[in-house]
C-alpha cells in the first residue's frame, strides 16, 4: 500500500497494465514524452517505449478513430482526451463507430478503446476547461460510463476499464487530482494522503464496472451521485447534520440500480445530483428510474442538485458549482416535503 | 428576385439535365506516359503522378509503359470473372430492391476495376476498410454469394444479424471491416488497424477507401496526418466517381487539380490513376502495398472513374446530369476494357466472355434461390428478435435484460 | 390555404422567408441544385440564387462552422444535415460555439442559426438512418430544440426558428414527411392531405418557440411526447379506448411545463414518450421534472415509452420502434398502478 | 521492457531537455530572395512560396527583394510601438499571473510581428478570428488597455462579464471575434464570415490564426475545403511556433515539407514567410488581403516563427526542449528586427527605444493601477452575480429563471 493522489493511483494503473500485456498502449495529446498536461501517463514513455506511450496531433477524431483501428487488431489502446470539453470532435468516432462496431458487425469485430478524460470544474477552467459532458454518452447504447471520486477507484476502475470488452468512457473529476474537495471555493487542498482512499496498492487490482458503494449510511436520505459530487455531498450531510445515505455511483453506464433502490426504499427520500447543467443530464435519468422504481416508497419529489443551464462561468464558477449550500437546501426541502 | 449572379463563388459541374454530356474539359493523357518510380521514392517526389494520370491499357487495349503490371492470363482471368460476377450481381440485386425484396442496396457499377484490382494486388491477409461501394473487394476475395444476398435480405442467414442497412457487409474471415453508413469515418481506423500491424510485426496492412465527396470530411486529414505522421502502412483509395449523391465533385475539390495532390500536403506518396484501368488500378496498388509493407508509409491513390448508375435505389441522376454522360466518358468500361485487352492477347473471345455472362448469371439467379431458402425481410424467418438485444455489449446489463423482457421475447 | 405535407410545408416557410428576408440563405448536402435527398429546398435555387440556396461539401463541422461566421455577419443561414444520424462531426461547432457564442461574448456576437435535420426511424433506414439524437442537444445550454409532428406545426415553428433570436435545433420527423403514421409497420401510408393539420396556409405565419400543445383531451392519463410518437399516442388511445390527454411537445428545450402540468395534475397519471434509447433520453429529463413538479398529484409512476438500449435495428425496426402496443401497455399499467 | 525500437513510426524533435540546442536542420534562406507573384495568381503557381520562406530584412536589418512594402517610417514605428506593448503588456499581466491576480495567462512573446503586421495590413473593418496568441491585433486596433486588463482579472469592467478565460478576448466595436478555447473551431467560422461579406458586397474580408499543433484538427481541413470551394475572401494564418504545449511540430506536419504547403492540396495560394519579420508579415498578408478583395479567394499564410516562453501559465517548457533555444533561434527577435531596421533607416535609435519602453512599462502599470479600481478576480467587485444567467439565449427562459430564484440572486 502506498499514498497516492488521483493521478499517482491512475499512473500507477496503467503502469501496471502495460507491465502485464504489451497489447495495452497509451497516447493523446502531450501524453508521450511529457506524460500529459496533468502527468498521467508520466513515465510511460521512457518505461515503455515510444510505440506503447506517445503523442498525437490535435485531432481528437483521429485519436478516436486510430483508437478504434487498434483494437480491431486486438491492441487495448487507452487514448487521452486533454480536457472532457474537447472530446466533441471525436464525438462521431464515439457515437457511431465505436459504440456500434460490435453490434452492426455482430460480434465480428469490436472496439474496446479506454477513453480518459479529465472533467469537471472548480479549477478555474472557465467554460472550455470544467465541462462534465457524461450525459453525452450515458445515452449511448455500447459504451460503458465510469467516473471515479478517489485514487483507490481510480486505479481499480481504470484496470477493469481497460480489461472491459466493452468501450469504457473513463471521465476523471481533475479538481479531485490532488486532493479530496469539499466544495468550498476558498478552503485549503486536503491531500489524498490523509484520506483513506489516498491509501493504494502498487499492485494490479481491479473493481468491478457496474457497482456503486454507499460511501456514507444514512437513514434520512438517499443521495445519489458521482465524481466531485460524491466528496461535496457527504461534505454538506455532515455540515447539516443530517442522516443522509450517500451513493457513489462510479459506474453511470451500467449504473448499479439495486443499490440505489435500495436506499431509496429504506430511506423514502432521494437526491440526484451532477455537476452539469441541469436539463437532461444524467441526473434526469436517475430521477425517472428511481421514481419509477421506488415510487410507493417515495415520501417526497426527488430533487435535483445540478450546474445551472449556463455555460461554466469562470469569475463566477463558485456560483455555478452545485456546492455544499446547494446541497443543504436541498436536503432541507426534501426532508420538508 | 434571384441575382442574376451569385455574389459569392459557387461551383457548377459544365452540364446539367438537358444538355448535351461533354467530357471535353477533361484531359486525358496517353497511357503509358507514366514513370512508375522505386517504391521507396520520397512522398514529394511523386508530385507529377498526383497531377497526372497512370494509365497502362490504351485505346487499343494494349498494356503500355513502365506501369504494366505485366500480369498472367489467369489473373487477368480471373479479375475479369469478378469484374463481370460483380456486375452481374449489382444488376441482379437492383431487380430484386425494385420488386421489394430488399430494403435498399448500391451498385458499383462502372467502378468494378477499383474494388477487384485493389483486391487482388493485396493480400488476403490485408485487412480492408471499405466504403459502401466496394462490393468487388468481396468477390475478389471469394466470399460466399449467398451469404452477400442474405445480408441484403436480412434473412436469418444474414450474418450481420439483420441490423444493418443492405451492402453494409462485415466479414472478418475474409478480413472486411465492418461498413459504416457514416462517411469516412473508416479511414482513421485503418491508420489505426495499420499502426497496430506494425506493432504486431505480422507484414500487413491495411487499405481504405473514400468517395470524391467524403474526402471533405475532417476524418480524411484526420486520417492523412496520422499516415504521415506515424508512417502507417496503409493505402488510401479516393474514389474520384466525380459524384456525391447530385453533388458534382467540384464542391468537395474545389480549386485543388486532383484528389490526389490533397496527399502531398501530408509529404504522401500520391498517384492519381485511371481507376477504370484493371491494370492500371493493380499496379498502383501492388506498388503502394510494396512501398508500405517495406515501411515506406501509406499511399494516397486517386481512382479516376465515373458513377456510371445511381447513387442507390433511393436516388435518380436524371434530376441533376445529363442523361448519356456514362456512354461518352472517355475513360470507358472497366469490364469491356479488360474484356478486349484479353482478347488482343489472343487469351478471351467473345464467346467465352458470353458463357462467362450467362454461367455467372444463372449462378448469381441460382445463389438467390438458395438464399431465400433461408427467409425473406419481409416473411421471415429473420434472425430472431431477442437478437436485437444482442451485441450492445458483450453481455447485455440488467437494463437490456429487462428491455428484453419488457418486448416479451 | 392548400393542403402540404411536411416536405411542402417546410419548403413553403423556407420560400416565405427567403422571399420576405434577403439574409435568409439555406444550405447543406445536396440542399443547392437538386433540393436536397428529402426536397426540402425544392425551387430555392432556381428562385432564389446558387448563393442563397446551395450545395455544400459533405463537412457537417464545416457546415456548422459556415453558418456560424455567416450569422456573426447578420445573415439567416438554415443549413441542413441531411440525416440526423450524421450530425456528429458538426456537434463540437454546435456544442462547443454556436450555442456559447452569446455568453461568451457577453452579447457581442451570435449566432441564430437555424439548423435542419430529418430524425427518427421507421423508414428501414437502418441504424444510420434513423437516429433521434435530440437529447444531444437538450442538454446544451443556448441552444432551443424543436420537432414538429404535421406540416402545419412545421411551417409554423421552422418561420420560428428562423426568425429566434437563438440558434435552433430543428428536427424533422422523417417518417411524417409524406403522411401522418400511427405506428402500425404494415399499415398503408395515409395522406396529409385528409388531416387538419395538412391544412397549411401558402403565406408567412409562424407558432411560438416553448408552447405545447393538447392535441387530444382526457382525463385519465397525461401522454407527453413529440414528433412521430405523438401521433402514434393519439392512435394507441384511439385503438384501446383509454380517455388519455396527449401532449404534443413541439420544443423541447425550452419545454412547456405549465402545460404539462396542467394536464398531470389532473389526470394524477403520466406517461413521457421518445423514440430514441432509454437511458439518458429526454424522456428522462420530463419524468425527472413532472414527479418534482406533480409529486403530490401523481397516483402512479411516470412511465417511459422509449426504444431500447440498442441501436437501431434494420430488420427488426419494428420491435425496436415504440408502437401503439408499448403504449398500450404503458397506458395499462400505469392505469393499473 | 521498452523495445530500443518502436515498432511503429513516432517523429521525435532533434534536441530535448539536457541537449544542446540546435536548429541547424533548418535551412533559412536569403532575405529577399522570393518572388512576388501578382495578386490574382493562380494558387497553383505559388507553389515555391509555400515550399520557400518569404524573408524582407536582411541579416544586416535592410529590407530587400520584391516583397518589400516600402512602408513609411511613421508605420514602422507604429508597428514597433505595438510590438513592443504587446511584449511590455505579456510580461507585466505574467507576473500579476503569479502574483495571483488572475487565474491564467498566455504570452505571444516572440510571435509579436505575427499579430501586429498582420493587423496593420488589414483595414480595422476586417473582421479578424484569431486564436488566443494574437492580443497584438488589440493593440494595433487601438483597443483600450485597461479594458485588456479588466477582462484578464474577471472584474466589473471586464466586458465579457467574468465569463471567460483570461486572454479569451472579445470585441465586436474592434471586429475582434470572441475567441474560442476549442482549438481551430474559428477556421470554418472565419471562411463563413467572409463568404457573407462577399454576399453582402461591403468590401470586407476576414482573417484567421491557428497554431501548427491546430492544423491536425479536421476543422482546419474543413475551412480550407470551403475557402477553396467558394472561393472566399479569407486569410488563413498558421503560425508555426514550432510547439503545441509540449508537442513539437513534426507531430502534426509528418512528411508534410512545410505548413503552408498543406494550402496546395485545396489549389489555394500559399505562402511561408518569415513569421519574426514584421515587413514581411505586412506584405504577406497586405499581398493576400488584395487578393480576397479582388475576388481571387483565400490565401494560407505559415508564419515561421518561434514560441519564446512557456505555453501559458499552467505550462514549463523546461520539461520537454532545451532551454535557451530562444537565443539560438535563428530568425531572432520580431521587436529586435525591426528596431535595428529602424535605425538602419535613420528612423529610430536606442535612447528613443529605451524611453518608449518605459513610457510603455508605466502606461501598463497605471493602467493595471486603474483596472484594479473596478476590481480584482478575489476581491471583487465582480460582474453581478445574476448575471451567470444573462445571455445564454437572447431572453432567459423559465428554466433559467427559476435556477436564478433557485440561486437566490
Ligand atoms: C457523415 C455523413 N454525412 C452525410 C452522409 C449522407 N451521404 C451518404 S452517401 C453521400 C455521398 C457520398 O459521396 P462520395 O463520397 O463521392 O461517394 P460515392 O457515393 O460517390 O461512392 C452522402 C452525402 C453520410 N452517409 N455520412
Ligand atoms: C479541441 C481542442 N483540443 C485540445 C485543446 C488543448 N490545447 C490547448 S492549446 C493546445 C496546443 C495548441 O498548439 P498550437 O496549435 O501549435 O498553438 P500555440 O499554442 O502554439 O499557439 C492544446 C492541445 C484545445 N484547447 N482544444
Ligand atoms: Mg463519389
Ligand atoms: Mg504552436
Amino acid at each position: 500500500m502506498a499514498k497516492m493522489n488521483m493521478i499517482q493511483a491512475l499512473n500507477s494503473g496503467l503502469d501496471n497494465m502495460m507491465e502485464r500485456d504489451p497489447d495495452v498502449i497509451s497516447f493523446g495529446e502531450d501524453a508521450g514524452y511529457f506524460g500529459g498536461v496533468f502527468r498521467v501517463t508520466a513515465n510511460l514513455q521512457t518505461k515503455y517505449g515510444l510505440d506503447r506511450s506517445f503523442d498525437a496531433p490535435i485531432n481528437e477524431a483521429a485519436i478516436m478513430g486510430m483508437a478504434i483501428g487498434m483494437a480491431a487488431k486486438g491492441l487495448k489502446p487507452v487514448a487521452e482526451i486533454q480536457f472532457a470539453d474537447y472530446i466533441f470532435p471525436g464525438l462521431d468516432q464515439i457515437v457511431s463507430e465505436m459504440s456500434r462496431l460490435r453490434y452492426r458487425s455482430a460480434g465480428q469485430f469490436t472496439a474496446p478503446v479506454v477513453v480518459r478524460s479529465p472533467c469537471g470544474g472548480g479549477i478555474r477552467g472557465g467554460q472550455t476547461h470544467s465541462m462534465s459532458p457524461e450525459a453525452f454518452f450515458t445515452q449511448v447504447p455500447g459504451v460503458q460510463v465510469v467516473m471515479p471520486s478517489n485514487p483507490y477507484d481510480a486505479k481499480g476502475l481504470l484496470i477493469a476499464a481497460i480489461e472491459s470488452p466493452d468501450p469504457v468512457i473513463f471521465f476523471e473529476p481533475k479538481r479531485l487530482y490532488n486532493g479530496p474537495f469539499e466544495g468550498h471555493s476558498g478552503g485549503a487542498l486536503s491531500s489524498w494522503g490523509k484520506h483513506p482512499k489516498g491509501e493504494v496498492p502498487e499492485d494490479y487490482y481491479s473493481l468491478p464496472i457496474g457497482k456503486a458503494e454507499v460511501v456514507r449510511e444514512g437513514s434520512a436520505i438517499t443521495i445519489v451521485t458521482y465524481g466531485t459530487l460524491v466528496l461535496v455531498a457527504q461534505a454538506a450531510a455532515e455540515k447539516a447534520g443530517i442522516d443522509a445515505e450517500v451513493i457513489d455511483l462510479k459506474t453511470l453506464v451500467p449504473y448499479d440500480l439495486e443499490t440505489i433502490a435500495r436506499s431509496v426504499n429504506k430511506t423514502g427520500r432521494c437526491i440526484v445530483a451532477q455537476e452539469a447543467p441541469r436539463t437532461s443530464g444524467f441526473a434526469a435519468e436517475l430521477a425517472a428510474q428511481v421514481q419509477e422504481e421506488c415510487f410507493y416508497a417515495l415520501e417526497a419529489p426527488i430533487q435535483r442538485v445540478t450546474g445551472w443551464d449556463t455555460p461554466y462561468p469562470h469569475a463566477h464558477e463558485w456560483a455555478y458549482f452545485p456546492g455544499p449550500d446547494r446541497f443543504i437546501n436541498a436536503m432541507n426541502a426534501v426532508l420538508e416535503a | 428576385m434571384a441575382h442574376t449572379e451569385p455574389r459569392f463563388h459557387v461551383p457548377a459541374p459544365h452540364v446539367r439535365p438537358g444538355d448535351t454530356p461533354d467530357f471535353s474539359h477533361i484531359a486525358i493523357p496517353p497511357a503509358g506516359e507514366a514513370k512508375r518510380p522505386a517504391t521507396d521514392v520520397a512522398g514529394m517526389e511523386t508530385r507529377d503522378l498526383a497531377l497526372g494520370l497512370v494509365r497502362v491499357l490504351d485505346h487499343n487495349h494494349q498494356a503500355v509503359g513502365e506501369w504494366d503490371p505485366k500480369l498472367d492470363p489467369d489473373v487477368l482471368r480471373e479479375g475479369l470473372r469478378h469484374m463481370v460476377l460483380t456486375r452481374v450481381f449489382d444488376d441482379r440485386m437492383l431487380k430484386l430492391q425494385r420488386q421489394g425484396k430488399m430494403s435498399f442496396y448500391m451498385k458499383s457499377t462502372g467502378e468494378e476495376a477499383v474494388s477487384v484490382a485493389g483486391a487482388m494486388a493485396m493480400q488476403n491477409s490485408d485487412m480492408v476498410f471499405p466504403s459502401y461501394r466496394q462490393q468487388g473487394i468481396l468477390f475478389a476475395r471469394g466470399r460466399d454469394i449467398v451469404d452477400m444476398m442474405c445480408h441484403c435480405i436480412s434473412n436469418s442467414r444474414d450474418n450481420l444479424k439483420g441490423r444493418q442497412l443492405p451492402v453494409h457487409y462485415a466479414w472478418a474471415e475474409g478480413k472486411f471491416f465492418s461498413i459504416s453508413g457514416n462517411l469516412a469515418t473508416q479511414l482513421p481506423q485503418a491508420v489505426g488497424y495499420a499502426m497496430a500491424c506494425e506493432y504486431r510485426g505480422d507484414g500487413e496492412i491495411a487499405a481504405t477507401w473514400i468517395g470524391d465527396g467524403s474526402t471533405a470530411e475532417g476524418d480524411f486529414h484526420g486520417a492523412l496526418v496520422l499516415a504521415s505522421t506515424y508512417r502507417a502502412p496503409v493505402i488510401v483509395n479516393v474514389v474520384n466517381n466525380q459524384w456525391a449523391i447530385s453533388t458534382f465533385q467540384g464542391i468537395a475539390a474545389g480549386e485543388a487539380p486532383t484528389f490526389a495532390y490533397k496527399g502531398m500536403g501530408y509529404g504522401l506518396a500520391s498517384l492519381r490513376i485511371d481507376g477504370n484501368d484493371f491494370l492500371a488500378v493493380y499496379a498502383a496498388t501492388q506498388w503502394a502495398a510494396e512501398r508500405a509493407r517495406a515501411g515506406h508509409g501509406a499511399t494516397v491513390i486517386e481512382h479516376f472513374t465515373y458513377r456510371a448508375d445511381a447513387h442507390s435505389t433511393s436516388d435518380d441522376p436524371s434530376g441533376y446530369r445529363p442523361k448519356g454522360e456514362n456512354e461518352i466518358w472517355p475513360l470507358g468500361d472497366p469490364v469491356e476494357r479488360l474484356k478486349q485487352h484479353l482478347i488482343g492477347l489472343g487469351e478471351w473471345d467473345e464467346e467465352r466472355h458470353a458463357a462467362l455472362e450467362k454461367d455467372l448469371n444463372e449462378m448469381v439467379i441460382a445463389s438467390y434461390k438458395e438464399a431465400e431458402t433461408h427467409g425473406t425481410l419481409h416473411d421471415g424467418p429473420l434472425s430472431p428478435v431477442e437478437s436485437i438485444f444482442e451485441d450492445v455489449y458483450a453481455e447485455p446489463d440488467w437494463r437490456l435484460r429487462r428491455q428484453r423482457q419488457d418486448l416479451g421475447v
